[in-house]
């Protein structure tokens, strides 16, 4: 842990602020994630968690504010620009290529870095075929981290709910960010999914060199995977730390946790 | 200065045109998200069964209020009943399925009526139908009478009524739709057809009678204008029909108050355009500027933006 | 692919029927369908008048004659798949059609290089006989060029009528429009007159006031509109709404009995120039007049004239000529001097147009009415 | 091997076409243009509509440009013989260039066209891409250089079925290299969805962009093609009605699929030429048969598959069924 805390940060937010109208959706958010580092962020509905990843993900720009990667600024960029920058996602409500393949899905990932140029397509150059063979490659590389391979085939809508979450996974990483942003990758699943998942997650980051920014609205998982914690409630950062400052913080039990117990 | 006024009462009583036939489109628009490309041809239909109407009653040789009322709520039954089956025989089965199938149906169901009229007469008909291409006089429901003069420029009756009916037919829509509970059930429709049927509305019969109303809209349209230029021939629904989608998704498609706006809009610059600029660009600055419209405001006038949920 | 593509096609073009014995098939391409529908349904009905008149004296060469029809949409691609599907399949002697100028002019090079005779009844543009210097050996035409009768409204409108400044309203989308207006200007400006304003519209417009009201603006002492009745009528009640009280004045595409009926006393005191005067009392015209009214329940217009001329000078061409061959009977068209048809005394000149004389007429009280006689 | 490769398609096209045009009345051969001709509309606007997902009607506005600017310049160089090339070797290369001149003109008409209007969506974009067709068709009918409503006539006949059946073949594989390629899946990717397509790192707008200029390019293919064949080109002929012959076209053969597009294309053109016999009944019979065949293939003849993709399917399935 040390040693992580004295590298420059990936990512940085700083003061941002998204307002819609009259409503403030996030207020002077601020963030900085260390290389590495895996970060869980919470909050009850309506928080603000998915308004943060759709600017730091460039979906939205953010009303004020400054974000960094990597010290440069990304704010204001358009989505493919931050994509090449290093920043991936999944969706909360999965947005796979529904009508193609899976190896399609993760090949036009892939797509980020290729060099043909589009008239090599048409001309059926060399060097299109040994980049479509790289890109091909590369993709079943992802399927097979994520245990997809055997639905290399398959449409993406035909697949079961927790494949598809995991189709996200691989085709996010496809793009080889640096961060990795995931919208609840374990809504909707089982219990024993879910642990597996953040296995997964875990191994991932470990094995790709990444850093990872995760929503998720399941309180334990969240705490078991994650080194930090960032809660949100209404658009405000309430509390910031490991797991267990969180679990304790009283502003935390008031506004998400207390609500949570009390239903129980 | 007595030019500039004629061309504005020009341009007001063109713009009404569209706007009485853009009012039918955005209504159907609003709740099934289809471009109802019939829509023109259903506008054709009212003209000539307010035609054939008319000669049955001769209508031409002895005028009259109660001859008049008929011919237009037989015209409106007409189209009214013609709408529905449009709707159920050639959209309905393709409800669900991407919106350019049932474009391309649209587009099948408008050829069909406009090829359709065009035909020879068949011998079994009574009456001479199909009226083939040959254009139509269309009889003098009531003579055409000025109302007023400023100057030079008089208003006739014709102009009048026009405007004033798609004035009523504006307030007369945005009361369905905001004030009783098949407005409430169309706008439910329109929202979400499943989540609405979900909610015990019934979908089928609600979009039914919103094509119903369109047409009925459609048909009316149609005799106004046939009064007032008494020419009908089976492709008259064809550039209307265009120019009035055009107007509808100018003011914002779905939105009653902005099809009447776009339409008086689309009458005024084209009026202007044909009277002070080039007359012979009159149709391409029309779309001109629709284009410019939407490049700014890609929602159009009235419409309201529509962001996806990320 | 294209194996099964041919396949296909040659199914098709399998049901062609051999052209029995005792008939001559003649071919006829129009627009069944799409907006100039009406020109085309004129056009057939004048034909088929015709035809039946032929083969009630006889026929050509003592053979029934029959016309196959096409129906090209009104689009130039159709005309031309239509044209070659005449010829090659159905093998027809000679082909007639069509009404507007830019169809005739995708079938007429197909005409030229099969070597088959084709008479168009009423296309205007003089490109349509003539391509650049060259006369196409195998096309004629029974109309006025647009030059002719462009100037013909200039001259009378000039001399006859005694006015200086006139208006051009002309719809931009129609050759024939576009030619009588280009001429008609051309001719007037010679003959001292002034061109006070020259607006245009598109065919099928409902609403023609933007125009009008700043043709009235410029206070033009007639106005010169060369479009088709469909239109014209409703230009006139819109004229006339705007109190302009000007005489219309326009060419051959005006002739309709649809034109009055629309248009009403809105076109009183206009004029126009016509091949014939249906109140002409030669009883060529009367005849036809009166058996187009018995066959067809209405007054014939200027294109089933026409169509009906063209279908009489190819009968006659064809009894003429030696045999059926399309240089026989190119060379018999090609030589006809004063065919008396209905649409007047018909001489082909050498870039195969018809030379005939005009008349002017007058519109009184939803009638034509004979003014004068204006020779080429 | 790699050049071979390239040209493969057109090598084994040249001889088959030259064939079939030999062997072809003219009345067949007409046909087989127009069909040729439909092809390459419907697949290259298969490009737009069906790989990228965007909502084009104005495919007749680009023909307009391609077609002109061709006949331009053959009629400009209808005498002039390019020095150290045979007559018909000279007209045939002028031909080609002129051609290749309209496609990039019309390519071009599709970039000034496309910059501004694809940042709108659906029937926002329709009534654009409509709107610039009318525009187009306008300002031709108003210039008399371009031969105004009457447009251009005496165009030289250089137009061949073995021209059209190349140009065909260039367009499907145009198609089907840019499908099968990674830019081909950017454009399906933002047609499945925009934001996730833009969120994986795929400029939409570019991409939007460069499919729309490919599209218009051989939509002006098709129209010199056809210009050189009717020997006229007229703004009649570009008319919207046209554009939306061209969408009824890719719809019914399947919104992607190139060889559903290639196959309605034959099969309406086909049809349309075999019901000339019913005079004016023939369109209504097509509209009808184009209501029935859109309730009875909802999704097109072919969805988003190919017919390659169908039959491999199809076999493996009945020897299963044979075994059982």
């Amino acid at each position: 842990m040390k040693s992580v805390i004295k590298t420059e940060p990936v990512l940085e937010g700083k003061e941002v602020t998204m307002q819609f109208g009259g409503l403030k959706a996030v207020s002077h958010f601020n963030l900085v994630m260390r290389p590495n580092e895996l970060v869980g962020m919470i909050g009850p509905n309506g928080a603000g968690k998915t308004t943060v990843f759709n600017m730091i993900t460039g979906v939205y720009t953010p009303t004020s504010g400054e974000i960094f990667l990597d010290g440069k600024p990304i704010h204001g960029l358009k989505p493919h620009r931050i994509c090449h920058q290093g920043i991936a996602r999944t969706f909360q409500n999965i947005r796979l290529f529904k009508e193609l393949t899976a190896l399609d899905n993760v090949r036009i990932a892939c797509h980020t870095h290729s060099s043909s140029q589009w008239w090599q397509a048409l001309l059926l150059t060399s060097g299109h075929f040994a980049e479509e063979t790289r890109i091909t490659r590369h993709a079943e590389e992802f399927l097979n981290v994520l245990g997809l391979s055997h639905r290399r085939d398959h449409l993406a809508k035909n697949l079961p709910y927790g494949e598809q979450r995991r189709l996200e996974i691989a085709r996010a990483l496809a793009t080889q960010p640096k961060l990795l942003c995931l919208d609840e990758p374990a809504a909707g699943m089982n219990t024993s999914e879910k642990v597996a998942l953040m296995e997964l997650i875990r191994k991932i980051r470990d094995d790709f060199d990444l850093t990872i920014l995760l929503i998720e609205h399941d309180m334990r998982l969240v705490m078991g995977v994650s080194e930090r914690l960032l809660v949100l409630d209404h658009g405000v950062t309430i509390s910031e730390g490991t797991p267990e400052m969180v679990r304790r913080d009283p502003k935390v039990i008031e506004a998400y946790l207390g609500l949570e117990e009390a239903v129980k | 200065m007595s030019e500039f006024l004629q061309h504005l009462v020009n341009g007001i009583s063109l713009g009404t045109i569209y706007a009485l036939i853009a009012l039918g489109y955005t209504m159907v628009y609003g709740v099934l998200k289809l471009i109802n490309f019939a829509h023109g041809d259903v506008y054709m239909v009212g003209a000539f069964g307010g035609f054939y109407l008319a000669h049955l009653l001769g209508v031409n040789d002895s005028p009259s209020l109660p001859k008049t009322l008929v011919v237009f709520v037989g015209s409106m039954l007409i189209c009214g009943t013609l709408g529905f089956l449009i709707e159920r025989l050639a959209y309905r089965p393709l409800r669900y399925r991407p919106r350019l199938t049932a474009l391309i149906t649209a587009i099948g169901i408008s050829f069909l009526l406009e090829f359709g009229f065009q035909l020879p007469r068949w011998s079994f008909m009574p009456f001479d139908f199909p009226p083939g291409p040959t254009p139509r006089f269309f009889p003098e429901l009531f003579p055409r009478t000025i109302w007023f003069n400023i100057g030079e420029v008089s208003i006739s009756n014709y102009d009048a009524l026009a405007l004033g009916v798609a004035i009523l037919f504006m307030v007369g829509l945005e009361f369905i739709i905001y004030r009783t509970k098949f407005g409430v059930a169309m706008r439910a429709v329109s929202f979400d057809p499943n989540i609405a049927g979900l909610m015990g509305i019934p979908v089928d019969r609600i979009i039914s009678g919103t094509f119903i109303l369109g047409s009925v809209l459609a048909s009316v349209a149609a005799l106004l204008v046939s009064i007032s230029r008494p020419r009908i021939d089976p492709i008259m629904g064809l550039m209307p029909g265009l120019k009035a989608f055009v107007a509808a998704v100018f003011g914002g498609i779905g939105n009653v108050p902005g099809a009447m706006v776009g339409g008086l809009i689309l009458g005024l610059s084209e009026e202007f355009v044909a009277g002070y600029m080039l007359s012979s660009f009159r149709d391409a600055i029309a779309f001109a500027i629709l284009i410019l419209v939407l490049l700014f405001r890609p929602e159009g006038l009235f419409g309201r933006i529509t962001t996806e949920k990320v | 692919m294209t194996h099964t593509l041919l396949v296909l096609s040659l199914m098709i073009a399998n049901r062609s029927s051999a052209v029995a014995a005792d008939r001559i098939l003649i071919g006829e391409v129009g627009s069944l369908t799409g907006a100039e529908a009406t020109f085309g349904d004129s056009t057939r009905k004048g034909i088929d008048l015709a035809i039946t008149d032929i083969n009630a004296k006889g026929g050509v060469k003592g053979k029934k004659l029959e016309v196959k029809v096409y129906d090209d949409q009104g689009k130039p691609e159709e005309a031309a798949t239509a044209m070659t599907r005449l010829i090659a399949q159905d093998k027809v002697t000679l082909v007639l059609g069509e009404v507007a100028s830019s169809r005739s002019l995708a079938m007429a090079p197909i005409a030229e290089r099969n070597k088959i005779p084709m008479i168009t009844p009423s296309s205007t543009n003089p490109r349509v006989t003539k391509d650049g210097k060259k006369v196409r050996d195998f096309v004629f035409r029974v109309c006025f060029i647009d030059p002719f009768q462009g100037t013909v409204m200039a001259k009378f409108t000039r001399k006859n009528l005694k006015l200086s400044k006139v208006a051009i309203l002309r719809d931009v989308g129609n050759d024939y429009s576009m030619g009588l207006a280009d001429y008609f200007t051309a001719k007037f400006k010679e003959l001292g007159g002034t061109i006070v304003a020259d607006e245009s519209y598109k065919a099928g417009d409902q609403d023609f006031k933007a125009q009008l009201t700043s043709l009235k603006g410029k206070k033009p002492e007639a106005v010169f509109i060369p479009g088709y009745y469909t239109d014209v009528a409703l230009i006139a009640r819109q004229a006339r709404e705007l109190n302009m009280k000007q005489p219309l004045l326009g060419g051959d595409g005006w002739e309709s009995a649809k034109l009055y009926e629309i248009g009403g006393s809105a076109l009183d005191n206009s004029y126009f120039s016509n091949h014939y005067s249906t109140d002409d009392p030669n009883p060529k015209i009367q005849n036809f007049v009166k058996r187009y009214k018995n066959t067809y329940g209405e007054v014939p217009d200027s294109m089933s004239a026409l169509a009906y001329d063209a279908a009489m000078i190819a009968a006659e061409a064809m009894t003429k000529a030696k045999d059926l061959s399309g240089e026989a009977i190119r060379q018999i068209l090609a030589s006809t001097k004063g065919f008396k048809g209905v649409t007047g005394i018909i001489n082909i000149d050498q870039d195969h147009n018809a030379v005939k004389p005009a008349v002017v007429l007058r519109i009184q009280d939803k009638k034509p009415h004979y003014v004068t006689t204006i020779s080429p | 091997m790699k050049l071979l490769k390239n040209f493969l398609p057109f090598l084994i096209g040249i001889p088959i076409l030259w064939g079939i045009q030999l062997i072809s009345p003219p009345h067949i051969a007409i046909i087989l243009v127009n069909v040729g001709v439909n092809i390459i509309l419907a697949v290259s606007l298969n490009v737009v509509n069906g790989f990228t997902g965007q909502f084009s009607i104005g495919h007749a506005g680009f023909m307009a440009a391609g077609a002109y600017t061709t006949a331009k310049i053959t009629l400009a160089l209808q005498d002039t013989l390019l020095p150290g090339l045979s007559p018909w070797l000279s007209t045939q290369t002028i031909f080609l260039m002129a051609l290749v001149a309209g496609m990039l003109l019309s390519g071009t008409m599709g970039l000034l066209v496309g910059m501004p209007s694809l940042r709108l969506r659906g029937d926002y974009l329709a009534i654009v891409t409509l709107g610039f067709n009318e525009i187009i068709r306008v300002f031709i009918e108003n210039i008399r250089w371009l031969g105004g409503a009457t447009g251009l006539s005496g165009v030289p006949p250089y137009t061949t079925l073995v021209w059209v059946g190349l140009g065909a073949i260039a367009t499907i594989s145009m198609a089907r290299r840019l499908v099968s390629s990674t830019h081909g899946r950017a454009l399906l990717a933002i047609r499945e969805d925009e934001i996730a397509a833009e969120a994986m790192g795929v400029n939409t707008t570019k991409y939007k962009i460069r499919a729309f200029v490919i599209s218009s390019a051989f939509a002006g293919l098709g129209g010199g093609l056809l210009g050189h064949y009717i020997l006229l080109v007229t703004p009649k002929t570009f008319t919207f009605i046209k554009s939306m012959e061209v969408v009824g076209m890719v719809v019914l053969g399947g919104m992607g699929s190139i060889s559903g597009s290639i196959i309605s294309a034959t099969l309406l053109t086909v049809l349309l030429e075999g019901l000339r016999g019913l005079d004016q009944y023939r369109m209504v019979m097509y509209a009808l048969l184009l209501v029935i065949l859109m309730l009875t293939r909802p999704t097109g003849l072919f969805g988003t598959h190919e017919i390659w993709d169908v039959l491999s399917r199809y076999f493996p399935k009945r020897k299963a069924v044979q075994k059982a």
